[in-house]
């Protein structure tokens, strides 16, 4: 059976799709980041969101200029090249009742900002984190990103010589709570695990293969589409139910294949058996997965690592519950005069 | 309150006393603990209502090299550090020779008993302290004892000079927030030793100190902690640092002073977050995140972070966005020395950030300007929605300044321009981020969780149009970068004005700003002693105002003072009245020491010899 | 050589011809490969000894956003951009409307037919290109259809204007480095082109090229690639880079140009190394670490970069570390405008680093400049031991430029002075690595691999003496800081010396530096004829040298112009000249574009008339 | 039998202990940095190692002074906080006959530096990189720094309440070809670790847990001389034996208990079994023993990955053997004046 669905024309809070939209893209025709937008739109209209209950960031590349291509709505920080995470860490602050989602380039992500990504993992900031990986810097014409593989030969750049870094090795490392890997090419994977991702009240990573269809869509590159679409595995078919619905399981398979985990509020993750039954819930073997999936030439895709017992930044904080921070005023803001004679006194 | 009793010295026959007007040293280790000891002196002194400050010469290390503190007491309220020292005690084998040789002639040698060297001077008493057998007799754990050795010095001089041992109780009880037994402990120990001293030592130098009225109302309170409780009561609500000298003791002091005055006393919830981050680049970015988020964002740093700060700092210049940062300025370039003081970022921090940009500058001078300007630099960058720079250094950040007491705020907080639900509501035309509605550069904007479907908007460090659209339009581009010079030239209206001293029949200015206004003080009237009347201007802000203009017209010459190599300031005077070029003479400093009067007088009369 | 004959349009009757002296921009969308079909214009007009400069307006995008590129050709040998443009090529629907009026009244209007729109102005020439058909036409494969469209307008406007056949040809073969299929392909649709225009279209505007000799002897070349070439020259032994527009292209054209020019012919071995670093603080940090080992090092970078290296630029400068940084200027704060040019990074630059620094700064105005600043930038650099920034910006670094070809070093290179074992053999005194010997302020250096015992040294960012040892003594600091000024006043007596151009009887200074002298020796010419006559000054380095005072003291007035808002030439110059701040006129421009000859002289008689 | 032994007062290269001393130390007494420092000049006059060919680097902290502690004949550069490593990177090309150490802290590597820790590792720099790691901040006094363990109390500071960073962890997943981890307290395995550290041609990360006696020496801290003392674990019995010597292995240990593995000098290290084998050589299991000893609470000690097949960096970029570059004069590095002739013409 079939979950609940809206009428088709709104959501349940009675939004049209186009009012998730963003500006008119100017990325590359094909480029990935346009089709991960796309299922930006899609889950946040699916969940229900309020548009202006998100808040978007990113750094500097062709896909963090992607947030100004979905939710205008919403307000949005186009930050500096790798130091996203920082400027989001901050504005949490502001008022934590509102989610948020930024997204990322592999340059940005693991060239310049790998301190502050691997930082901000460290802190679990409430964020859904979107890594666009193509393997190079598409904004500044094609050289080599610290994800490219070695090996890797591009017509103007040469050779890449150096060792790649995995953005999911790197968040397992950092033992981040949200651990998902995903390829833009798998439009339907993608949409569910960003909303597994914005139910999940922690860091969410997810590092997404987008291709670059202008500098590294060669069929050999890892990168590519065609790769992609050829080495992709599924961990397992995963699918996500919001809490609203009832988790049905269709008959397909056969009972004990399917794992189900539940979310801070409610929701529920399905996690269908295909090969082998995984348990996201082990870091250790998540790492031994992925590194096999690595040394195979396998784009392993799915949720790779779960925790959802670990507190949130701003839970870590003890601020009110009822109200935002950024609409207190002087009233509470500033002591009362009579602290400062006191205060006074002491200054001997 | 009990009233001690403890014997002291009486003054020597044929000596003419010299009383509270002296200065004395203490020459120690790092990591010793000596720390303890010279404030209890310098609040004990305060206490006596004699104007009192204390300077602390530290190493770029944390247990062994040499450290100095001096303490200076002036009847006449001169709070400078001094080139000369009267009396010094040493306890640091290391550096005995050279302490000695610092003495004055005329004045006194404290020294620790074991520390034995061959030397002599006769133009100055020596006085031997058994330190080691009294910290014995003292009963004090093994543990302790190296630690509480130290009181014999206070013990000592307290009964050597006459300093109250009332007061030294009262500073003692003070420190160890009224816990009996270390006041017990270190309080028997000073006693013992000022007895001791009265007994054994025989006093020959002049110097005394006597009760004064001269520090009542006043406070003693270092820069960085006046700082910290000044953004408390400007109710900052963000705070992101990253640990440097001189500026932790900043963040430090606000992290364990807030939960008293600002968190709920029944919940015990918070309005506000601290977080240390990573580094400086880091530390930026999450109060600039926070600053536009719509809390008061505050990070303070060093020259070093200050660097590391440069491209942040440009995108908050151009996206707007409030956020202020305190540089509590250590001596640089690089690394430079990180314990020693400077005024050394001033040009620096003017032109920070790539292409055009203007930067707010506030510049604090006392310990009650710390405080003010740590909650008003919040009002000028949310006014103004754009980083506001607090320029303090290690003299006054660290080091315990006698200033006015804190002073509650006078206005109302300023949130600057902002909508909210129902501000938009009311809008009778489109709402733009950076429109220029009331002619002032400054546009009105929203923050994260505001609900009304037009209040969004996306920030960005590229060209954008009035309603924060990216645009690479020239015109735009333009009229953009031009209201920015507006909204700097609104800024300029509402700085900080400077302060001025005047002396009549003047025609010589100075103009100083930050941390040498004392010296400053104290030189001229050193100078008008020798015939040159001067009057001076502190100068609390950059951009500049009227008053400073008006200052450098009055005068036949102008000196300007300051802190560095470069002459900052007067660089930045010449760039902005190259018209009164030719009657600036810059003086600048820039041996890592916080000035004295007497480096002022000499520079001044060498130049008016000239 | 083949000669290759191909018809071109007549004169049309009752039209005078307007020869070598007019602007046709070609409006396309960003990625379609126009780039090849402009470069191919640009150097066939080149060779056919015409004047000729191209600037590329691009957006901050990779494929889809509009892009103009405007060629100017000009018999008198201007090559700044114009506001006008006689010609439009228009490719992209999305600009078609603007495009179109761009044109000016009697010019022409090139247009792919497939492009629908109901408009027409009848003050000018349209000109259909059936681009579809012509390339079908061609047999070219379907995956490079739409990239050889582009050559349908070269070949029109060959055709209509008399663009000489062979050397779009020789272009082609240079730009195909002799590929024969490409060439063919793309030559045979020009030609098709050509012909097609020629047989349909009938020429009713007066544009027309015609060869000259005025290129002669001369090169075609952006900034970035000359740079890159005369770094090869200069002996570049470590680069360091993080792509960034404008610069990415200089460290490319080293990486793609080095191999040829510098590997062992007969090993492959290479005397350099290159590595892409993972940002800019770790650019500037491996940079500055091979300058210390003892290698001509280099990073290139734009304003962003520049922000991220102010800490280390700090530390080279403190350390005394030789570093060449070249800074491809576009607009700023912040990300700015990424694809626009500017000249705003000089007072960052000039006062970069925390603390008191001076930095040496070059400026150069054209390719051959580029080139030679490429190679002198290093000898300057390890002469002074200390950073030397190389400014150029996107225009200079992007563009191409007529220019004086490269000339080869005229002066052996400069290792500055450097002690190996043999020298320290021979020294007489104790070697110290901050010791000013010659009284210039430039000490000696040693560097790692040499196997003197007394040679090692320890480099920091901290206090030091004469012998790199840590110190925190006030005297050493200043001692050592202000042998770092002597050092500067060194350099300041042998930097590149302003270029001055005179005219007889002028009363009026033009002064400038960069990429404007093309817009302003054009605009010189305007001014002459409205009655105006100047002398201009080009300043190619800061420290100033002596001829910039007189220059400034010559005329009754100066104008200042340059490429940024706050006139930070003008600040630099007053704050180093206030006594001639009331004759210095600011004329800046912030609008992202090269600047043009008009610009400039209105702006001057606007002046003048005041 | 014992190895090949100096006279006793000067190695084989006729150097006496002293030439490789550094200045007076100002670090506190009884600093963990102080006894690294101690073994870095034991264990390079135990190699023969000409002081002048090594170069010295470091960031900024206590940790990052000590190179002015030890070799005073090699030339050091103190670089910026957390900056060592391209500094490094770009020195390294001067001469690549070198042999480079370098000194960090836990803050310098793991907080401000952690990127760049991070892509030298990437790039195999041959250098000895040494984490002096005692938990906290201690030239700024006694901040927490991101190794730091969650939950650690100290008396100014408070709380800790993050995530601490395994440098192990680190360095396993950015696939560094040499690690190890030691405590300063454990002088003999100390150094033998440096020994084995400078044959190697690559990146050796050595993680030397190094008590900060004045800021973080409390018994329960996990950076504490009585922690380490009482939670060390050793891997192995680890001793490095150079290549002018026969290696013997004695008695103790029956047959199949040794593991000795060959550097590229020729040198060998000999690992003897203690609790049970351990193959260095296997990433993963790495991985798991590590994460597993941070979970009991033990201090594991010894060489816990080792990868001799990497090239490093310098010889990825072919430079000459015989010559280094900062020798080279104008006539290698000047083209020759013809070949600009052929540029210019190019130039159109
Ligand atoms: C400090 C700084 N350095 C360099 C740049 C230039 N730059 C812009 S985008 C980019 C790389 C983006 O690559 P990635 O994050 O992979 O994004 P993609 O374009 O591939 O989506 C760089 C280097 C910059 N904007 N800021
Ligand atoms: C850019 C910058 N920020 C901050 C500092 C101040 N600082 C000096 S040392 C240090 C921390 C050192 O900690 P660690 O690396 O753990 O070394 P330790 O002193 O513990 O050995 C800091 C933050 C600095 N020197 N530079
Ligand atoms: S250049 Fe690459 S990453 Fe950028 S928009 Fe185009 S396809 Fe996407
Ligand atoms: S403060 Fe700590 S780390 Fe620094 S020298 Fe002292 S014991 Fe060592
Ligand atoms: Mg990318
Ligand atoms: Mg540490």
């Amino acid at each position: 059976m079939a979950a609940k669905k809206s009428n088709g024309k709104t959501n349940l809070i009675g939004l049209r799709k186009r009012e998730y939209r963003g500006g008119v893209t100017t990325l590359c025709a094909g480029c990935g980041h346009n089709s991960i937008s796309n299922q930006i739109i899609a889950a946040c209209y699916e969940l229900n969101i309020v548009p202006e209950e998100i808040v978007k960031f990113s750094g500097i590349g062709c896909s963090s200029k992607s947030p100004a291509y979905f939710l205008n709505r919403s307000f949005g920080f186009n930050t500096l090249h790798g130091r996203m995470p920082s400027v989001a860490t901050g504005a949490s602050f502001g008022d934590t009742s509102l989610r948020a989602i930024a997204v990322s380039g592999d340059g940005d992500t693991s060239n310049i900002g790998l301190g502050q990504f691997k930082h901000v993992m460290r802190r679990n900031l409430k964020l859904v984190y979107i890594v666009e990986n193509n393997g190079v810097y598409g904004l500044t014409k094609g050289q080599f990103s610290a994800t490219a593989e070695r090996g890797l030969k591009l017509k103007y750049q040469g050779e890449n010589t150096y060792m790649p870094i995995d953005i999911i090795m790197e968040a397992l490392s950092s033992d981040a709570t949200f651990i998902a890997r995903s390829f833009a090419g798998d439009a339907k994977q993608v949409k569910e695990l960003l909303k597994a991702a914005l139910t999940h009240e922690g860091l969410a990573i997810l590092d997404i293969v987008s291709p670059c269809v202008t500098f590294n869509n060669r069929p050999e590159s890892k990168h590519s589409y065609d790769w992609g679409k050829e080495h992709e595995q599924q961990l397992h078919d995963f699918s996500f139910v919001p809490k609203e619905e009832e988790i049905m399981i269709d008959g397909e398979f056969p009972e004990g294949s399917t794992r189900t985990i539940t979310m801070h509020d409610g929701s529920t993750l399905v996690l269908k058996k295909l090969e082998s039954d995984y348990d996201p819930g082990d870091r250790w073997n998540a790492m031994r997965v992925v590194e096999k999936s690595n040394q195979e030439g396998v784009l392993l895709t799915g949720l790779i690592h779960l925790n959802t017992r670990r507190a949130s930044l701003a839970k870590m904080h003890n601020l009110p519950e009822d109200r935002p921070l950024n609409r207190m005023t002087e009233r509470e803001l500033r002591p009362a005069k009579k602290t400062l004679d006191a205060l006074n006194a002491k200054m001997f | 309150m009990t009233i001690v009793k403890t014997k002291t010295q009486k003054t020597p026959v044929g000596v003419k006393r010299v009383v509270n007007d002296f200065s004395f040293t203490i020459a120690t280790m790092n990591g010793s603990g000596s720390q303890t000891s010279n404030l209890l002196l310098l609040r004990a002194l305060f206490k006596m209502g004699i104007p009192v400050s204390g300077k602390n010469l530290f190493p770029s290390n944390i247990q062994g090299l040499p450290t100095w503190y001096t303490i200076r007491v002036s009847k006449d309220g001169y709070i400078a550090r001094r080139d000369e020292t009267e009396i010094v005690v040493a306890l640091n084998k290391d550096t005995f020779v050279e302490d000695l040789e610092k003495v004055v002639p005329g004045g006194a040698f404290y020294y620790a008993d074991h520390l034995k060297f061959n030397i002599q001077r006769d133009d100055i008493t020596m006085y031997p302290m058994p330190v080691l057998k009294l910290v014995k007799e003292s009963g004090a754990p093994t543990a302790l004892r190296d630690y509480v050795a130290n009181m014999v010095y206070v013990g000592s001089l307290a009964g050597m000079m006459g300093i109250d041992m009332d007061k030294i109780k009262l500073a003692l009880e003070f420190h160890f927030g009224g816990r009996q037994k270390p006041i017990d402990l270190n309080f028997g120990l000073i006693q013992a030793a000022a007895e001791w001293a009265v007994d054994n030592l025989e006093k020959q130098d002049p110097f005394y100190v006597e009760p004064m009225d001269a520090t009542d109302g006043l406070i003693l309170a270092d820069g960085n902690t006046s700082a910290a409780l000044g953004s408390i009561y400007g109710g900052v609500q963000f705070l992101s640092w990253y640990p440097i000298t001189p500026a932790s003791s900043l963040p430090e002091a606000l992290i364990h002073n807030i939960s008293d005055l600002r968190d709920d006393p029944e919940t015990g919830e918070k309005n506000y977050a601290i977080i240390q981050a990573e580094d400086e680049l880091a530390a930026i970015g999450m109060a600039v995140g926070a600053g536009w988020s719509g809390l008061r964002a505050i990070t303070s740093t060093s020259g070093p972070g200050i660097s590391l700060m440069t491209e942040f700092i440009g995108l908050a210049y151009f996206a707007e966005v409030p956020v202020v940062i305190w540089d509590v300025i250590r001596v640089g370039p690089s690394t430079g020395l990180p314990t020693r003081t400077s005024q050394g970022d001033l040009t620096m921090v003017n032109f920070l950030g790539h292409g055009d940009t203007q930067q707010i500058i506030l510049l604090p001078g006392t310990a009650n300007e710390c405080f003010e300007f740590g909650w008003r630099a919040f009002d000028i960058a949310e006014r103004h929605q754009t980083p506001v720079f607090v320029l303090s250094d290690l003299d006054l950040g660290m080091n315990q300044w006698m200033s006015e007491p804190f002073e509650y705020p006078d206005e109302p907080m300023d949130r600057g321009k902002i909508h909210w639900e129902g501000d938009m509501e009311k809008l009778q035309e489109k709402w733009g981020r950076y429109k220029d509605v009331d002619g002032d550069g400054i546009p009105y904007r929203t923050v994260i969780g505001n609900r009304h479907a037009a209040s969004s908007w996306f920030a960005r460090g590229t060209g954008h149009d009035e309603f924060a659209v990216y645009s690479e339009d020239s015109q735009v581009w333009e009229e953009n970068m031009a209201r920015l010079i507006r909204k700097y030239e609104t800024a300029r209206k509402s700085m900080p004005e400077p302060i001025s001293e005047n002396m009549r029949g003047a025609v010589i200015g100075i103009l100083a700003f930050g941390s040498t206004a004392a010296a400053i003080d104290e030189a001229r009237d050193y100078l008008k002693e020798a015939g040159i009347k001067t009057n001076s201007m502190r100068v609390r802000a950059i951009p500049f105002t009227a008053e400073v203009k008006q200052f450098l017209k009055k005068y036949d010459v102008v000196y300007v003072v300051e802190l560095n190599r470069d002459g900052q300031m007067h660089q930045l005077l010449t760039l902005e009245y190259p018209e009164f070029a030719g009657k600036m003479v810059s003086l600048p400093k820039h041996d890592g020491m916080p000035l004295s009067a007497s480096w002022v007088k000499e520079a001044v009369m060498a130049e008016e010899q000239k």
